[in-house]
């Protein structure tokens, strides 16, 4: 990156872990349209982001796996109202990581020793998952089966480890990355839980505040949408 | 607060120590009685699990531990029950990452034992065993005392490991510490405060008991009497 | 047992052949640093050799630096010089330690008669730390004979210990040696000690072995200069034998002419021993079987033990040992003129030069 | 591999230990050397540390340094930059983590220096500061080395506590076990594999090169030519 | 410099008054485990007191378990009994370990000064473990002697040495602390190194002082039963007196009727002391200034250092060191009829019971 050094604008984003497939597309694309803007991520827990931005966490923009997060920091005064915005909404699936089943559906869950889903505490995936399961009726048969992962990513690796033998997550990280062509998919229904809508927000104290409106506005353009498409969320 | 999670951390913490210390004493003599050209090598092996950040060591420990794994299946098909998120997966994995902190401490008392007591325990017909149970090891009261406080306390406080290979289960993995870790990432803070008060506070106990224990019976009962006054060694 | 040790460790450097049943109390005798300790370690197991080897009854024990028998199935008893006890354990504990298993059965007595060989009776129970310099040596000790081992190695046992103590210890070990059968090799620096103890003396000096005799034959006829000096002769000078006649040589020796047995050797550089207890002091020369009767000037009078010494300039400087009783009926006092007189067979000549 | 990380990984963890070690000593002096009957609550408290999990202990630390922190707002208009999210930052968090790798092993070499050198020193004259530096340290190296060793090795594996005070931030706070985490979290299992290799390696020769400069200098010099053959105390 | 001790600590339990500058070395004699090395501790500031204090020149030094000056503020060089030399460092670095801020620039002339005083030339370099037990002993004495404190406490500083060696460094030793003028009290259990090396005697038995005094009234006036058995007087009977007069003391003891200067004491049960070497033996009766004559029977016929020892059944079982030739003169052997004769004045009166 020997012409990143000459570019002085530069934006932090801390970006949600479910973007980690997707975003580096969008970065390209910020490239493409303001060449000098050079955007450095960090990817992590939504969670987790807040708390460090509430503490002063050196980030201009932050992308959140939900809308709650994103609301708090505006909340505490560290962003203004009008920064908030939505930009996909996360899809979940169940994995069969063997690929032993053509399509697996959460009612194939029932035949599963052990099952991964994310930390519904703290986890939007998990939440999602854990509603799912509610409204199928299977949670009561499956609730002892049940193994939480920190996060989506790692309630993937419990299955891509073979110690989980079906895992709910996002698709995002099934249909693209290294998981790719791993096993076998199919989308939950999504009107068996409440929607999984990404918010973000520009920050106050942002570095180059435009140039991390401009990155937002990338993401949110009809370009940035078809990417996000791609990998795996809905506008 | 959590009852099944503290008497899961508990027993957790407790078998650890035990196993630990079983593995650590004949390990630590090894070390350092028998010295060859590669000992430091094989004492630099010990501290491994130390340098690999704890999740991915977990990581490891979980493909090596699953379903998929030739002692996984083995496991399986003697017991009946799966190694991976199970109470003796988790014994496992949190053996191994705390292994340096009860070795370490015991080798460096081992170390310091005058060599010519061991040399008078051998002239007087006694083999390694018996030299390293009734000479090595009382005379290396506080260095076992610091292994079973380090290996206990870092069990407690031990997270990432058994996250990973626990998979949260609660009654079943979920432990003190993984509580304490989902309150503060689902910005529970009020639950984690009064979580990690307790967990300090009763581990205060614990090791503080320890080491008095310790402290009292390195003194021999006999010349206790010589010390009413606090032990100053050096004025 | 026949122990055949040849070889090198650090300073110590011997070719050594003893038979420790033929006589059962060894005492290995030499200055500060002659490698006595080294030697006792080496037939411990404790230290390899770094060149030669260790055998026991034909049977390799050590071989260079690979210890063939490790010192636990050599089944010896070892006193160590700094006695080595074990300090997380009891007086009773300690001397028990080493009792092999067949006999735990009579542990308790076992440890008794130790410890009252030992003369430690009276602190079975008591912390080894709260013992004093000389208490840990009589427990050290009772330690290896508890083991009722094939042989005992004692590096100074008695030093730590009172006159009269280690008086009555030293006959009771020299019987127990006796009565037990046990042999034993005792390192000592203390004269009498080693007259009592040793039905043999090894002389090791500077880590060579020098004489290998009875004690009396050390003391009284050190093989050379460097034995004549660590046995303490008081008097020995360099001299030459100027006539050698009827079994009598004639020596030059400073200032004076005395006679001695004539040696077997040739040469005529000899080195004049006497020692101080044999001369004796009188006011004026007289007619008895006394060869040697040389006329000096008292230049010193000190106190050796019970006895006084007087140092005496008779042309050569010698010294004399007598009674207090004596030294009062001579009258004697710095610058005293006497007789020194000392029988022929008295003077031992070392060939020296 | 991330050469950042790595540099940044070094740095840290050189001057963690460092900065640790200089503390031990004279915690661990004043813990072994000056005992009262509330000494063992101290080395206790001193163990504390580990007892929290380090996303929790993290957690603390963060809202003790971050912005909204007395401390955090005089670093800040002391020296003009945050101390979250900082280096400096990093390497408070750091120290107090391992601190009880430090403490421990030294303190357990500490109690077995015999009792009369340290009288003999104080007999010559010698006060508490001399009495440690010339007696009591020499005869703990292999205290001291375990101490430095684990306090090493801890840091380079640290990651909880360092991801939630550092932020992951690359070039500044991400360290080379954060990397390897991120890997995993991205499924980039052969880069998760060759950085953990390199840790591993790396480590090992840091390690096993302190503990054979240890054994060396600890066996005098004219001794060691005594000792061409393997040591072996007990045969 | 006065040292008033009253105080307990474990066994010890004394009432000590001395003046170190009176008499400047003192040396500390009394069986093994009699609280030497406990007492000299209290001095050095390393063990508090049960209870009682410890003055030194009027200043309170330690008070019941309360140390006032501590240890490394006394300016005293400890030889400890076990040396306690830093494995970690050189004999240099030990030896220069003490030497005082204000002295470090001529440091190496000090370090020289003291080895050599030591005899501990020629390994200065060395590393500690290396040492044999005499060469550890020296390097302890340089170490403590480098420091040139204000008062000197010696352990045994010599027992670890051969005779020698031993005897030429108590030599020394004493010149050098008359020398010097450096206060010192060394502990022995040495007859004679008490003999040549002390102005004055503390005797210490079970903890407490039994006696103080010049170091041949010591030996040969014990004050009690018990000092006399620790330095070993040979031979100690109970006896009574039945008659005083001119002077003289007629007293029965065993089977015999010995004469002795008449007591300042007036009870007439009495312990009755002789000193070996005071006894002296002939083949007759005669006519001599001794008062004392007794005829007996050998019954044992011992080495004792370079003097034989022979014990004697004359009713009353006593004990003579002769020399060797005189025992070749008397032609004795065991069953031989001797006399024993000896003065009054050797005769020692206890009282007792
Ligand atoms: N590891 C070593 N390296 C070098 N020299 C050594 C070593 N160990 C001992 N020596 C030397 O070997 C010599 C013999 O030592 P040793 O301990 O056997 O003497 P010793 O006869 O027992 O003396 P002492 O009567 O003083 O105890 C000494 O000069 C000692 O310094
Ligand atoms: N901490 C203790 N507790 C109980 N008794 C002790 C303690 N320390 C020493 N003693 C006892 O006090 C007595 C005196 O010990 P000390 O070491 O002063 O004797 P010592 O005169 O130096 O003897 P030695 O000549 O054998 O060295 C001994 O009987 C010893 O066992
Ligand atoms: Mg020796
Ligand atoms: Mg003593």
């Amino acid at each position: 990156s020997a012409d990143a050094a000459s570019q002085d604008r530069v934006v932090r984003a801390a970006v949600a872990s479910d973007l980690r497939f997707a975003f580096p597309e969008i970065i390209e694309l910020v490239q493409e349209e303001h060449p000098d803007i050079d955007v450095r991520v960090t990817y992590g827990s939504s969670g987790q982001f807040m708390t460090q931005i509430l503490n002063g966490a050196p980030f201009d923009l932050y992308l959140s796996a939900d809308q709650a997060y994103p609301a708090t920091v505006v909340d505490e005064g560290l962003a203004s109202e009008g920064q908030l915005f939505r930009y996909a909404r996360g899809r979940l699936v169940v994995w069969d990581p063997q690929g032993t089943l053509a399509t697996p559906t959460i009612d194939d869950a029932r035949n599963a020793n052990t099952i991964a889903v994310a930390n519904p505490r703290h986890a939007p995936y998990g939440r999602a998952a854990m509603e799912a399961l509610i409204s199928s009726g299977l949670l009561s048969v499956l609730e002892d089966r049940l193994v939480f992962g920190e996060n989506v990513s790692q309630t993937a690796e419990f299955a891509q480890s073979g110690a989980a033998d079906i895992a709910l997550i996002a698709l995002s990280l099934v249909i693209s990355g290294p998981l790719a062509n791993t096993g076998t998919w199919t989308e939950i229904p999504q009107d068996l839980f409440e929607p999984l809508d990404q918010g973000g927000v520009v920050l106050d104290e942002a570095q180059d505040f435009t140039a991390a409106q401009s990155v937002r506005d990338v993401l949110l353009s009809p370009r940035g949408q078809e990417i996000l498409a791609r990998y795996g969320f809905e506008d | 607060m959590d009852i099944d999670a503290l008497w899961l951390t508990l027993r957790l913490a407790a078998l650890t120590t035990v196993i630990l210390i079983a593995l650590a004493i004949p390990i630590a003599a090894w070390l350092a009685f028998h010295r060859r050209f590669y000992t430091p090598v094989l004492e630099a092996i010990v501290a491994l699990p130390l340098v690999l950040p704890p999740t991915v060591l977990g990581y490891y420990l979980l493909v090596a531990l699953g379903s998929q794994s030739p002692l996984g299946q083995w496991w399986t098909s003697t017991f009946g029950s799966p190694l991976a998120f199970s109470f003796n997966g988790l014994l496992i994995a949190s053996v191994i990452s705390s292994l340096p902190f009860a070795v370490h401490p015991l080798l460096t008392a081992f170390t310091s034992v005058p060599t010519k007591l061991l040399q008078a325990s051998t002239t007087l017909g006694a083999g390694w065993p018996r030299t390293i149970v009734k000479v090595a090891l009382p005379l290396s009261r506080s260095g076992l005392a610091t292994s079973a406080v380090l290996a206990f306390a870092h069990t407690v406080g031990e997270f990432g490991v058994i996250l990973m290979v626990g998979g949260n289960i609660p009654g079943q993995t979920r432990t003190l510490s993984i509580d304490v870790y989902d309150s503060v990432q689902a910005f529970d803070y009020s639950s984690a405060a009064s979580t990690s008060a307790f967990l300090l506070v009763f581990s205060l106990l614990v090791l503080t008991t320890t080491y008095t224990l310790n402290y009292r019976s390195s003194v021999p009962r006999q010349l206790a009497s010589s010390y009413p006054q606090p032990v100053t060694v050096i004025q | 047992m026949i122990i055949q040790l040849h070889g090198r460790r650090h300073l110590l450097d011997v070719d050594l052949d003893i038979d420790i049943e033929e006589f059962t109390s060894h005492v290995l005798f030499g200055p500060s640093g002659s490698g006595k300790t080294t030697l006792l370690r080496v037939l411990a197991g404790l230290d390899p050799l770094d060149e030669g080897e260790l055998r026991v009854d034909g049977k390799v024990w050590t071989q260079g630096s690979a210890i063939k028998v490790p010192a636990r199935k050599r089944d010896i008893g070892l006193l160590f010089q700094d006695h080595a006890l074990f300090p997380n354990m009891s007086v009773e504990e300690n001397v028990a330690y080493g009792i092999p298993r067949a006999k735990r059965g009579d542990k308790r007595g076992i440890i008794q008669w130790a410890l009252t060989q030992a003369r430690a009776q009276g602190f079975t129970s008591r912390p080894v730390a709260s013992l004093s310099g000389g208490e840990a040596q009589r427990i050290a000790f009772a330690r290896a004979l508890a083991r009722q081992p094939r042989m005992l190695l004692l590096d100074e046992p008695l030093s730590a210990l009172d006159t009269p103590t280690r008086e009555s210890l030293r006959n009771d070990l020299r019987l127990l040696i006796h009565t037990s059968g046990i042999p034993t090799i005792s390192v000592t620096h203390d004269r009498t000690e080693a007259l009592v103890l040793a039905d043999q003396v090894v002389v090791l000096i500077n880590g060579t072995v020098h004489q290998i005799a009875h004690p009396s034959t050390v003391f009284e006829q050190p093989a050379d200069a460097q034995v004549a000096a660590a046995v303490g002769v008081e008097t020995a000078s360099a001299g030459s034998i100027v006539r050698r006649t009827n079994g009598l040589a004639e020596v030059e020796v400073e200032g004076a002419r005395v006679f001695a047995p004539e040696p077997s050797f040739s040469t005529n550089g000899v080195l004049v021993c006497v020692r101080a207890e044999d001369i004796a002091l009188a006011k004026e020369q007289s007619v008895t079987s006394q060869r040697n009767q040389l006329m000096g000037v008292v230049t010193r009078i000190s106190p050796h033990g019970s006895l006084m010494r007087v140092d005496i300039d008779a042309g050569w400087n010698i010294a004399s040992f007598i009674t207090r009783t004596a030294l009062d009926e001579l009258e004697l006092r710095q610058g005293s003129t006497v007789v020194a007189a000392f029988k022929a067979p008295s003077v031992h000549l070392i060939p020296h030069d």
